[in-house]
């Protein structure tokens, strides 16, 4: 099955327990879509990802980007540098 | 021009260094220094004992190259550098630095506060803060204000 | 408190220790750098050999202070340093250099950009410029479009 | 008689070939006193004083400044420093 590449930081890291994940991709889906069926698997996330931007292959997107195999996909935490 | 994440101490020497040419007489320069009182979310001063900053490496040296591509749109002929340490960091030490050159010191100025407001907001790097109040005490991560959201 | 005019090349760091406190997380810095290229008095640029500064020094440094009182009164719970070289300056070298260390960043750049803006207008330091367009060449004292004028 | 003592600089020091020079003071005498009976003596200094500024004892003060015996009085060209 096609597969994209998930990356956790911050509190997303510390609640997953994970850096990064492979998740399956199935075609046509969205960084939305891949992110519902995240939360159902790690539902202490729901409350986090809510307000999460998005970035795909290390540039912002949004939850209607239409994700390719291979894809880097990121939910970041509010940010806090500087 | 320098742009980096980096686990070592910051050097604003070299950034400076690295936006000052012949034709740049004005350099302006922003450090941010961990703080031993910071306020909590109830607005009250905390007592921090040490920051511990997690970056997206690559993406954030991304977003940086990209802040660096617009201040050059708006302000023509500036040179930019900017560096933010990750890690563990104690009490009075850089967490960032950003240096601007510019021919004139007004643009130098607006560029420098344009380009670490615009990180403040945007680039994938988050900070947690060990902290006491005397009543209590814990980590926590700790968001800008700035910091864009999805709604 | 660092407000000093010095024939010794000037230290950033040494003025940025002097406003960081762990109260002040936010420092920004100017640093004045002698470029090759200025403008000449028909707005045409011309290449800068060196340059000479000369102060009036007792006077300086008292008008430096008040600029930093000032800073004091406007702005509260800043720190500020500033140095001036005189004497012979070649391209490249900072000729002056500001530090201001404040609680919050946006009031440390608006503090840094009163004080450079402040000494150019108003502190008794002068510049001698070496020049040559190429057709001419010859040593003028150049002043500050800010520079205060008895009208 | 008293003196008060004049400090020259950039051009200034340059037209009068002096970096200080003591210089007579009569009663009541304010710096813009002193000015004119030093363009009398200087009067290649005439045109650049025009602007000059006027310090006494290393605070700005005016030409209407009243002078004492001892004070140190600079005149000084428009500035250039940063």
């Amino acid at each position: 099955m096609d597969k994209v590449k998930l990356k956790f930081f911050a509190a997303f890291r510390e609640t997953t327990g994970q850096s990064e994940l492979d998740w399956p991709l199935a075609a046509g889906q969205t960084a939305g879509d891949v992110l519902e069926s995240l939360v159902v698997e790690y539902p202490a996330l729901s409350g986090g990802v809510k307000s999460a931007l998005v970035m795909v292959n290390r540039r912002y997107a949004t939850r209607q980007t239409a994700l390719q195999p291979g894809d880097e996909v990121a939910f970041l935490p509010p940010v806090g540098g500087g | 021009m320098i742009i980096k994440i980096t686990d070592q101490p910051l050097d604003l020497q070299e950034l400076i260094a690295d936006v000052t040419t012949e034709a740049n007489g004005g350099v302006v320069a922003f450090l941010g220094v961990v703080r031993r009182w910071n306020d909590g979310p109830d607005g009250q001063p905390r007592e921090v004992h040490w920051l511990e900053y997690e970056a997206y490496k690559d993406a954030a040296e991304e977003v940086m190259r990209d802040i660096a591509r617009q201040v050059a749109e708006k302000w023509g002929l500036t040179s930019l550098a900017m560096a933010h340490r990750v890690g563990h960091l104690e009490i009075g030490e850089p967490a960032v630095a950003v240096a601007v050159g510019a021919p004139h010191r007004g643009v130098a100025f607006d560029a420098c506060e344009f380009a670490i407001d615009t990180l403040k907001a945007t680039v994938p790097i988050w900070k947690k803060e060990s902290w006491e109040t005397g009543a209590d005490m814990g980590q926590s991560w700790v968001v800008n204000k700035e910091s864009l959201q999805e709604s």
